[in-house]
This record gives C-alpha cells, structure tokens and sequence, in this order.
C-alpha cells in the first residue's frame, strides 16, 4: 500500500545529497513536472539522474542542472535545440554525461528491476559507446555485456493510480514509467486523479502498486476538470469498493 | 524464549507464520502447507497475495458458482480476485520476484541448512521425474523467505541440517524456519549467518540443541 | 495483418516435422487446446515443445507425448498427478526432457523475442540445474548465464483479437502467451471472437498485432455465447471501425 | 537499369522508398527527411508505423484540436492514433526493435560503407554534445534497414564510401541506400556483403562509378 500525500515537498523528501534519481518522461511527455519542481526546491545536490533527455527549456530538469544540482546525467539524447542549460553545464565542465543508446537505457532499467544481473545487447557493438565493454559472439551475432542501472527514488507521471498504487498511464506518457517504478528502491508518481482500490479492472493495470510507494495528486489538466475516460476505469460496485 | 508444552499443530504454524508478515506486505504463499497461512492473515494486516502464475491480489479458493478455470493459482486451484488486482504475463510475474520486490515468500522444505541453503525440489531419487516449477525463483527473489516443515523427518532424523543432502533449490536464501518443535533465525552477523532458536514448543531449547546437529547461536 | 483462418488445421499448418513449438499455458489455463488437437492431427512429428508443463491426462499435449510425436520437452513442471502420458515416455526413455526453472523459463523466451544474446539470472545458480553453466558474480551476487530459447512456431490462447493482430486474454490465462507470440517465428493464436480493428482500446492492449501471424476463432465457451465484458473493449464509431 | 535524366527531389526520394515497402509491413520511421515517406504510403498498403516511445499504429502528424502532448513521435511531433493502435512502454519498445519485429527501418545518414556499416549519429566533432537516441536500436534492429541520403556532401565528397570515418551507428545492418543520384542494394552474397546500383537518376551508372571510391557490383 503506497503512502499517499497531498505535498509534493514530501513526496520527494526520500531524495538525499548524491542520490540516483530516475526520471520519467521522453521530451515532456510523462515528464513529473511538479515532483522535479519540488525536487528543486528541496536542495538535494550531487544528484546523478538516468533520464532520456537533459532537460528542455527552462523547467523541470533542465532548472535541476542550471542550478548545478545534477553530478551526472545518464540519458540517451541530452542535445535539444532548447537543451540550454545542460549545454552550458556541460560545456563548462560542470556535469558528467554517461550517453547510452536509448533501447539499453531502458534494457538496463528493465534489468535491474527484474533481477538480472547483465544482459548481452547487440546495440551499440562496434561503436564509440560499447568501447572498453565486454563483448561476444553468440550464434553468430556480436553482443555487448551491459549491466542494470538503478535508482534510489524514480520519479514519474501516471494518469491514475487507485489507493493500492495500481497505475495506469496515458498514451506516449508511458514511456519510462514502468520500467523505472520496479528499478528504484522508492518509486514516487504523480498522477492527475487517485481513485478507489477496485476502480481500475486488473486486466489493465500497467504498472502493479507493489511498485509504487508514494503517491500524489497533481491535476495538471486543470483543477476540477473531469477525467477523460480510460478503459481501465471502470464503474465499480459497492463490494468492490475499497478504500476512499 | 519460553516454550509451550506442546508441539504446534499445522494449523498453529500457519498462524504463527502469519502472525509475523508485517502489515501492508507483498507475499507469496508456495504450494502445500503455506497455503493455509493464508486463513490466518488478519483484514487489518493488508497482505497482498502474489501467485507466479501472473496475478497480485489473489483472494480465497473459489467455490461452486465462481469457480474460473482461467483464475487460478500456482497449484492450479481455483482462486478469486480481489479489489486492487492486477494481472500480467508470466515474464512480468517472475522479474516482480527475480527483482526483489516481495516482501515474503513462504514455502515448505525437505531439509534447510544452518547458513540457509533450501532444499525443496527434489529427493534426488534416481527414479523420480524432476520438477522445479517455480521453487528456484521462489527461493532466491524475495526480501524475507520463511520456511514452514516439521523439524524432524518421519525417521526422526532433523531437517535443520549442517549441509543440505537433498539437492538444493537455492543457496542461503531461507531468513526464517517455522517448525513443529520451534521457530528459528537464519541471521546475518559479522559476515556469517548464524542460526537461532527464537521460540521452542513442546521441547526446551536444550533438548532441540540436543537432537541437531547444527549448533544454535545464542 | 495477420491471417484469419476458420481452420485450425490450416492454422498449425506452419508446423513442420522437427520444429520448436511453444504452448502457451499454465496447466489448462491458457492453453490451446484446439490447436494442439490441430496439431495432433497434422501428424507432425519429432517435435521440440516448450511449455511450462507436459501434458495432462488424456488431452492436448498428453495426446502428443502418447503418439510419440514429441522429442524433447523444455518446461519446468513435467510431473503431476495426471502426467501419465509423459511419465510413460520418459520412464521409456521415449522422451527427452530440458528441465527449466520457471522463472529463467520465462526469461529465456523474453530474450529470443527482445534481441538479448544473453543473461545473467540469480535463479538456479549452485542447483543441478545450472550445473555446467557459465557463473558469475557481480556486485556480491551469483548469477548463471542463461540464453535465448526461440521457437518456429508459437501456439497460444488469447480472449479477444481484432483484426490488426491486437490481442488480450483473460485472467490468469494470459501467462506465456505474450513472451511466447514475441519468441516464435511465427505465432499462432486461437481466440474466443475475432472483433473489428478498432475494437480494442490501444492503452489496454496486451500483444501487439506485431508479434501475431496467424488468428483462429475458437468458441471454447460455446458457440453464440455473449461475449463476457473486457475492459479492452470498447465501443466503437463508425469512424474508427475498419475492417470486418 | 535505367535513370532518369535528373536527380531525385527529397518528395520524389521518399515516394521511391515508399513504392519499395512491402504491403502490410510494421515500419519505423527516423526523425528528419524519413518522416517523408509517410506522405506516400498508401491505404492499400496497410502499413503500420512504430514510434519508438511506445506506439504502433501510429497516424499522421496532429494539428489544431487534435494536438496532445502526451501523443507524440520519437522527434517529439505530436501524432495521431489510427485504429489497431496500440501503446507500451520503452523497455518493451526497443524489444520489438531489438528482436528483429519491425520489417523496415528508414533512416538518414552521414555516410554508409559498401558493406553496410551505418554513420549517423555523431559527426565527431570535439567540441560538439554527443547524442545517440534511438539511433543503434533502430540500425540494428529491424529486418531492413533503408537509408536515404544524399549521394554527395555539400563539399563534393561521397557519403557512401569504402570505411566509414565519422563515428559508427551500427555495423553491417543498411540494406537499401535511396539517394538523389540512385537506389544502391546492400546484398549478401558468398558470405561478402556488396553494393549494387539498381537505379540511376540524373546521373548515368559510369558517372556514378566515376564518383565513387567504392566498387560497384555489376
């Protein structure tokens, strides 16, 4: 069962000075806006964050880097055409970047929440980011060893979680989530609208609650505005309700 | 460390075993005797019940009317869903345990070493046809394994072994072993796991000691 | 697209003699049946399956193993109380048996559908059955290196398939069946109702249409029987219905 | 094998490299000129395109109402969603790449050598922010990889050439070269890979030839 909390600010509170932090989002879709803002006005530095991008425009983790926050990126695609302030870091030698093709990115946090140890991936094999890496021929193929990437905390967005953390998510904004939720040891997510345990059907679950641990709402479509239906949600009885 | 008189029955090491999973945990219940563990969690104890075979959320056998022969467990039994479940593909099922995220996972044992090696798959008869189903992942995925047998084989020999003789399922895996005669510890210290006798029944401490081979830690 | 077929038999028909199948299921759970009578009847033999369990009692793959049809078994259960087909064949040494832990089982077919060389697994490492295999430890942790295990033919049991492929399934039915379609050449399967593209809800698909070549509609709940409700299924406009 | 008498219009380009998609393919598309040949799939062809964000089925490009920025493309465009869509997560994503799914990549290149081998993702430079992407998942991914490119860099040079010098994507993964000047086929023949012309444009397969540091397979 998730904590749940109406404070961003204690939503991220389980992000220390050198954390890893994992970060949902491709661009800004599933990007957790507000628990980054919140991030932000907690102080924690010397963060090392495994996200696909290094931030855009002036929000979100793009404020984290410019603010010298973040020690080190690990993300796919760190160069945008509004990517400013990850440039300047850079560029001054002021951050670290670990770039990793976006599919062993993904692979990585899917292996560490699954419990393997490394994972033979043909991406990458004979390139500059598999240089000094451990390789194999398998079959005939050429592979490169690469190993789980964790985190302490994940932060990432949902469209709805119910009170037992179950989590469903909206279109493209899934991206990240649910591999980051199983690979950090504390998962946070912000969604628009919590519902009550029994209103998501289990056939469309996408993220199970055993990997969320603290839950907050942020309606970033509008206070009040009526969810949009998802097929997931589902018109629940009386006996199925559980939980407010 | 005071005994009962007696020795446990099943059913009272079943609600020993649920009287210790904390609140709010994700469990798995292995086939046979841990099964019953489940009569004993209380609604306030908010245990979520895991089955490998793709479903969190698990509720009671099902009976008459709603049994679904597509809603079961991983002994194949007929099961319920309740509120808040989810279900999803075998792949999925077994990173969720692979990956250290539930919190138990009860399972029954031929023999369990003093530094927590399981044995629970096979007798290693020639004969016999092997089967592990899940036992491997099962043994080594999960925070906390807690091991539900008698303490003593049919024969009177102990299972609480210095070296398991049955082939294993995993090694130093088990946390806890729920017994007839007694619970004990598996616990971490100085590098090495030492084995504890945290509650007797029905024998003193000294004559448990007594019919093991295993030295009991203080 | 994949192809529609009423025929089973025209369904199996990818299955050659010495082929790899994969079947889906977790006991009678999940299973197809219907298929594997198709199977049955093909006469294809010295066959490879890889299915959790091997048979029981006097139906589907139990059938197979009692016609001799089957080389080897990959599973990680063969014995039950009602496996008395493959107990007679493996007592005759009729019969081959790769004994899987579930879990890697799993795994393993994952990998051949996700492009992964290889893994390193906790699960099996100092067991019999990792005996031979390459260890390793890292971080602390032991781990054996298991591989990839494809198929040529996937056969598996679904709810619902539109006619882009898409499916869902039903309960814990689901099981091997989404690894299973992304592992195999080619992937049979055979669903209660063929519905039109447009059908199912894109955010509670389960197998992409992808992984699918081939769907046979099965009324295994009899035939005429209303559809049972499936979160996935949505009502459709004219608009977004294509196909019939 | 005969050309026309003037080179290819990047829309001409991406009409060839539609006309060559095989009916009812899965394809992805890379971000930047590839995304063209979406304008010239046609119905008939059942075509169904993958973002690598997590989408199959995927529409044309969104505007007005129809604009949400959580339905977006790899080049973070917003999208549409056709019937038989379907969404999934990033892990499961590159799965479909990776595990050789998608029957056709399309992407842009700096240069590709005569065996194949892939440079489009970093042009080396010291000073510049290296970015990789999606870029090797989606060269060694999918069953075909069509590049489209220019034949020529601005300075004159030919990007299709004997070794690639700019950083490599991935290694003997291209299929098909659709350039301005051409269609190139990347065969497999005795075990060597070889570079055929199989459609001149604007230029005759001599002058071609002449161009080139790389030999020609008749």
């Amino acid at each position: 069962m998730p904590e749940i909390t109406q404070s961003t600010a204690a939503a991220v509170a389980g992000v220390k000075d050198g954390s890893t932090v994992l970060m949902g989002g491709f661009g800004n879709a599933g990007q957790p806006m507000e628990l980054i803002d919140a991030l932000l006005d907690s102080g924690a530095r010397n963060l090392t964050v495994v996200s696909n991008n290094a931030g855009q425009g002036d929000a979100g983790l793009a404020l984290l880097i410019k603010e010298r926050r973040v020690r080190k990126v690990i993300c796919s695609f760190p160069r945008q055409s509004d990517s400013w302030h990850f440039d300047a870091a850079y560029g001054a030698g002021e951050i670290e970047l670990e770039l990793v093709p976006q599919g062993n990115l993904a692979e990585r946090l899917r292996a560490a929440g699954a419990g393997i140890g490394g994972f033979f991936t043909p991406t990458g094999y004979g390139t500059e980011l598999a240089a000094g890496k451990e390789t194999r021929q398998i079959e005939g193929r050429n592979y490169v060893l690469e190993h789980p990437l964790r985190g302490d905390v994940a932060l990432i967005k949902a469209l709805y979680a119910d009170h037992a953390g179950n989590l469903v998510y909206r279109k493209t904004a899934r991206n990240f989530g649910p591999v980051m939720a199983a690979a950090a040891a504390q998962t946070v997510v912000q969604v628009e609208q919590l519902l009550p345990t029994g209103s998501l059907d289990p056939e469309a679950v996408v993220t199970p609650g055993i990997y969320v641990d603290v839950v907050t709402v942020v309606a970033t479509r509008g206070a009040g505005a009526a969810p949009e239906p998802h097929p997931a949600v589902r018109e629940h009885t009386a006996e199925e309700m559980v939980g407010a | 460390m005071s005994g009962t008189g007696t020795r446990l029955s099943r059913q009272e090491l079943a609600r020993l075993v649920a009287r210790d999973i904390a609140p709010g945990s994700y469990v798995n219940l292995g086939i046979g005797q841990p099964t019953m563990v489940a009569d004993y969690l209380t609604a306030e104890q908010h245990v979520t019940l895991h089955t490998e075979n793709g479903m969190l959320g698990m509720g009671p056998q099902a009976h008459g009317d709603r049994i679904d022969d597509e809603l079961i467990n991983a002994g194949k039994i007929p099961v319920t869903e309740l509120p808040g479940a989810s279900y999803f593909h075998h792949a999925d099922s077994f990173a969720m345990m692979r990956g250290g995220h539930l919190d138990v996972c009860v399972l029954g044992a031929f023999q369990v070493s003093a530094s927590g090696d399981l044995a629970n798959w096979s007798t290693g008869a020639p004969d016999a046809i092997p089967a592990v189903g899940g036992a491997m992942d099962l043994a080594i995925g999960a925070k906390e394994v807690f091991v539900m047998m008698s303490l003593f084989a049919r024969d009177g020999t102990a299972k609480l072994v210095p070296e398991c003789t049955y082939p294993v399922t995993g090694l130093g895996c088990v946390t806890r072993v729920y017994t007839d005669c007694g619970v004990f510890h598996i616990l971490e210290q100085d590098g090495a796991r030492r084995l504890k006798l945290v509650e007797p029944y029905g024998l003193s401490a000294d004559q448990i000691q007594d019919q093991l081979e295993v030295e009991l830690s203080a």
